[in-house]
């Protein structure tokens, strides 16, 4: 099948890439948002200007990629400035960032994000992760969200069982300006490993947009505790192309410490 | 200017005027030779119960050595402010030393999540951002400071923010409680003995934490004059006035890099993933890096050697800007 | 949280939300090429009534050559942020251009306080600090900060800020109102033609004035390459997406000094004092050096002379951290 | 007579250069207080650490001092630190400045400084000054604050006209904390051009404490509009020495710029 020409990841990656949009400022999350980042700097953003928590802007991340890095020497090259967390996020709050990439754990119909615990009771976590980082602040002040995560059940979920970061929580029409969130912001894209996601401008449900080429809608449907909405005329996702998996397989990741590797290496 | 939520997390705020008087009396103004060996820096200024801050980032320019000289001493019932951190909170609960993490980043690998379902370490969730402002606020000796961020959240709900309407725009805002933390940690390029540091490349919040903090180490990669210092003020991170201990310790972010000087140990880093799920591992891995040598010198010598130090030193190909 | 006193000065706070939305729409985030004559930038981004600021000194990095095209171009019912100037206010008053004044400090000479008490020209009372912190909660998003000054004067009664009672230590404590100048003016050492921006020395707020600003005009010393700037991104002050236009403006601070390039003119101050205290002085003042030379080159040409712009220059010797 | 041998200013300075404490961080206002900190540092504290306004931490000025400088390369030359405003306000906020040293306009019994304007209404001043500039942080923020004031009747009085920087308000004990200003501060001493004032622990007026030798007690308490403590054994303050002269003369201000000119010069 298909999918053994490219690994899951490889696939999110190029889709995430592939959707961010040249000349923009965009705010890089940890991981897989990199490798992105990266990718579509190299391809059809070069003018990209990339920001990161730890303050980098604008650099020009050296490859191979270095698993880990982040705040590291390979990763800041040639930005045009290192300033630090109070001022990025400052400049994020002030409206400066136009885009955000994220990886996440588990996201509900409304795009709101988990990264914190599992189980109904807060006090008693059935599983623990990380908690925010910066996806809370990146989520509430850059004009749009692009998320990216493995397609998975258990991840696509009707109500996050802990709202770390804000999508458009109960989805009422307002709910992110009463909450006192700046206006017209929130999750734009949600790329997975088989599909696209955006949300509709009135309800703020889920809504697929496109599934990889090869997968059928309820093949990819089934993959989710909710019931998307889904666009009349559904995209097919092209998979990742052999320019693609050349800039990420030779370039960037060539150990394949992120990009992983397909059933035929 | 109503509290229209406030967050249930514990935490706690210096009263201002108790932090000033702490300042006016605690903080050396003249400039005195502040340099001592790391395991004298932490008898002297990490106490059991603290509230630890760190600066800033396991990878990158971390005060790892001071970490590790911690949990040597076997400190307890330490409240660790998690911000931009991976491994830290880890190695900080497994030795045992924490009663508390503000995170931030609960990083890394399952054993610290599963102190936190057992209920061995508390949380006060916030954000790496949020966190970061906190320590803004106790660097300007202010209760708190205004944030829209965390709003509409669980995270705010456990965290220790409140919701207002703010007085001018009468919009719900955030207001987080400054944090002053008893330690910092902070590891910085350069410094002189009375601890006028530099910090180069980016970084979280070096300034803010040393500010905020009651007591600031700093460890350093290289001790210079004074009068260099004076040569180029600009370059000056943090003044010395706000430093109460100078840790001379190269490599001192190992496994982690400084930029421009080494890069950060990534075979390391594999080995701390495999054992961060399991405590027998962890326990070896302590025992290995942090208990059964004796200081961070001792560790460079026995447990990464001169060739390691070489390569590492070698893979620091980019340079520019970090001076 | 309520309201224990409010300061009467007046003063407006911007919707958060609406500078958001300003700066999604005007702040250019491609790199283009914004350097432009100095009549050009006046023209296009300062409007009759704006709001302007100014970093850093009349005596020191400040932007005299653009505000003298401001008095040039006649702009009128402008409202100025007078922190740590000196000149200014009395310039832009008896140039006709200003309505009011966020007062700082009105400086300098007795003609300024003249058309306050006759009057003529409004001010709101801040302090130096509290000017300045209102343009970081501008750089912020946020609509205040909290600050312990101004407590407890007429000061803050004539000011725009509010008492309120702290939610967390129960304390009175001051919220200053974020500014937003519609305009900010900003000498910088060197600059790239997008405006990725380089102060040298201490300052008093360059960034948080740019980034506060609607739009932010700045002039230079130098224009260098890019690539220059990415090697040294420790050095940038102000990155090129706050900034709206570059004015190449060599000697721009003058009668101010630039460190390191040329020392301020003190006869030149001379010659200011002893018209500041007498509206026909100033008139010919205002003549002599704004209204008779139709630019910034051309008052350097016949204003100055080759011969004070090499002295001043030589008189530049300390460089030390300046670069 | 003796005051012939040195100018008001002179003494003024002198006397305000005696009181800086070596080995303090002092904030030092513009004008005749940066001349008093550069003659202290010559003299007995070497190792004091002057901060200003605008962020320079530490500087060791060049002289001889040029007439309105202060954030210049000479007066900021050689310093610990080159920082901005914000952060010099916050560290003074935070407690780290010992001592803040100003020069005023006007001050009445309980310290408290008007630089703003003069006249019974604010709307219509008689007379318009420049405002607090710095004023009003240093002396919230400063765990003392030194003024330097040339001694004239109408300088001295019963109560301000515009209460621009807070001394102990109106003087009830714990007035400054009431307001939410800092613990433990306010006025210290007040150095005039006769004389030297300190203020009394529980009614917080006014106190003399010393007159330039030659001087009455008579001399100079007519010369304020309201009536000042006098200690009971009040001190005869020296006039400038030879050594303080020379150095203000020939090192620190030839030009006599700011120290001006004897009548016998």
């Amino acid at each position: 099948m298909i999918q053994s020409d490219f690994t899951e990841s490889e696939f999110m990656i190029c889709q995430c890439a592939r959707l961010i949009e040249d000349g923009k400022i965009v705010f890089i999350g940890y991981g897989l948002p990199q490798i992105a980042a990266i990718l579509a700097q190299r391809l059809h953003a070069p003018r990209m200007v990339q920001v990161y928590e730890f303050g980098a802007v604008g650099s020009l991340p050296e490859t191979p990629f270095v698993r880990f890095t982040m705040g590291g020497p390979r990763n800041c090259y040639r930005a045009l400035a290192w300033t630090n967390m109070n001022t990025i996020f400052a400049q994020a709050q002030l409206g400066m960032v136009d885009l955000g990439v994220l990886g996440a754990t588990q996201i509900d119909q409304f795009g709101n994000l988990n990264s914190t615990m599992l189980g109904a009771d807060y006090t008693h976590p059935e599983k623990r992760f990380p908690g925010s980082g910066g996806a809370n602040e990146v989520m509430t002040q850059c004009w749009r969200t692009l998320i990216v995560i493995r397609h998975e059940r258990r991840r696509f979920v009707k109500q996050v069982d802990f709202l770390t970061s804000p999508g458009y929580l109960d989805g009422t029409p307002g709910a992110r300006e009463r909450a006192g969130l700046p206006r017209d912001t929130g999750p734009w894209r949600v790329a997975t490993s088989k599909a696209l996601y955006g949300f509709d401008d009135h309800t703020r449900q889920m809504v697929l947009l496109g599934v990889l080429r090869g997968l059928s809608v309820d093949e990819v449907v089934k993959e989710m505790e909710f019931t998307a909405l889904v666009k009349e005329k559904v995209e097919e996702l092209e998979p990742p192309t052999p320019e693609e998996l050349h800039i990420l397989r030779e370039e960037i990741d060539p150990a394949r410490a992120i990009i992983g590797k397909t059933a035929r290496d | 200017m109503d509290v229209l939520q406030a967050g249930i997390g514990e935490f706690t705020v210096e009263d201002p005027d108790d932090l000033r008087a702490f300042m006016r009396t605690e903080k050396r103004r003249e400039m005195v030779d502040k340099v001592m060996p790391e395991a004298e820096a932490v008898r002297r200024y990490v106490k059991d119960g603290d509230y630890v801050s760190f600066d800033f980032s396991s990878f990158t320019r971390g005060p790892a050595s001071l970490v590790r000289e911690i949990i040597r001493q076997r400190r307890q019932n330490l409240w660790f402010a998690a911000k931009f951190t991976l491994m830290e909170s880890t190695l900080l609960a497994e030795g045992g030393c924490l009663r508390g993490i503000d995170v931030g980043f609960l990083g890394l690998g399952s054993l610290i999540g599963k102190a936190v379902e057992e209920g061995r370490i508390k949380v006060t969730e916030w954000t790496n951002g949020t966190l970061t402002l906190r320590h803004l606020a106790g660097a300007m000796g202010v209760p708190f400071l205004p944030t829209r961020n965390l709003l509409a959240t669980d995270t705010l709900t456990y965290s220790g923010a409140k919701v207002v309407q703010d007085p001018f725009t009468r919009r719900p805002i955030a207001l987080v409680s400054a944090v002053n933390p008893d330690v910092g940690l902070v590891h910085v390029h350069q410094c002189d003995i009375y601890g006028n540091a530099r910090c180069f490349g980016p970084g979280v919040s070096p300034l803010e934490t040393a500010m905020a903090s009651k007591r600031t180490i700093i460890s350093t990669e290289q001790i210079i004059t004074t009068d260099d210092i004076r040569k180029e003020p600009a370059k000056t991170t943090i003044p010395y006035y706000l430093v109460d201990a100078v840790v001379y310790a190269p490599f001192g972010c190992l496994p982690g890099g400084a930029q421009g000087v080494y890069e950060m140990d990534t075979e390391h880093f594999l080995e701390y993933m495999a054992a961060s799920g399991d405590a027998q591992k962890m326990a070896a891995y302590l025992g290995k890096y942090v208990y059964s040598v004796a200081s961070h010198e001792e560790f460079l010598a026995k447990r990464v050697g001169v060739e390691k130090l070489l390569d590492l030193k070698r893979q620091a190909t980019i340079t520019e800007g970090y001076h």
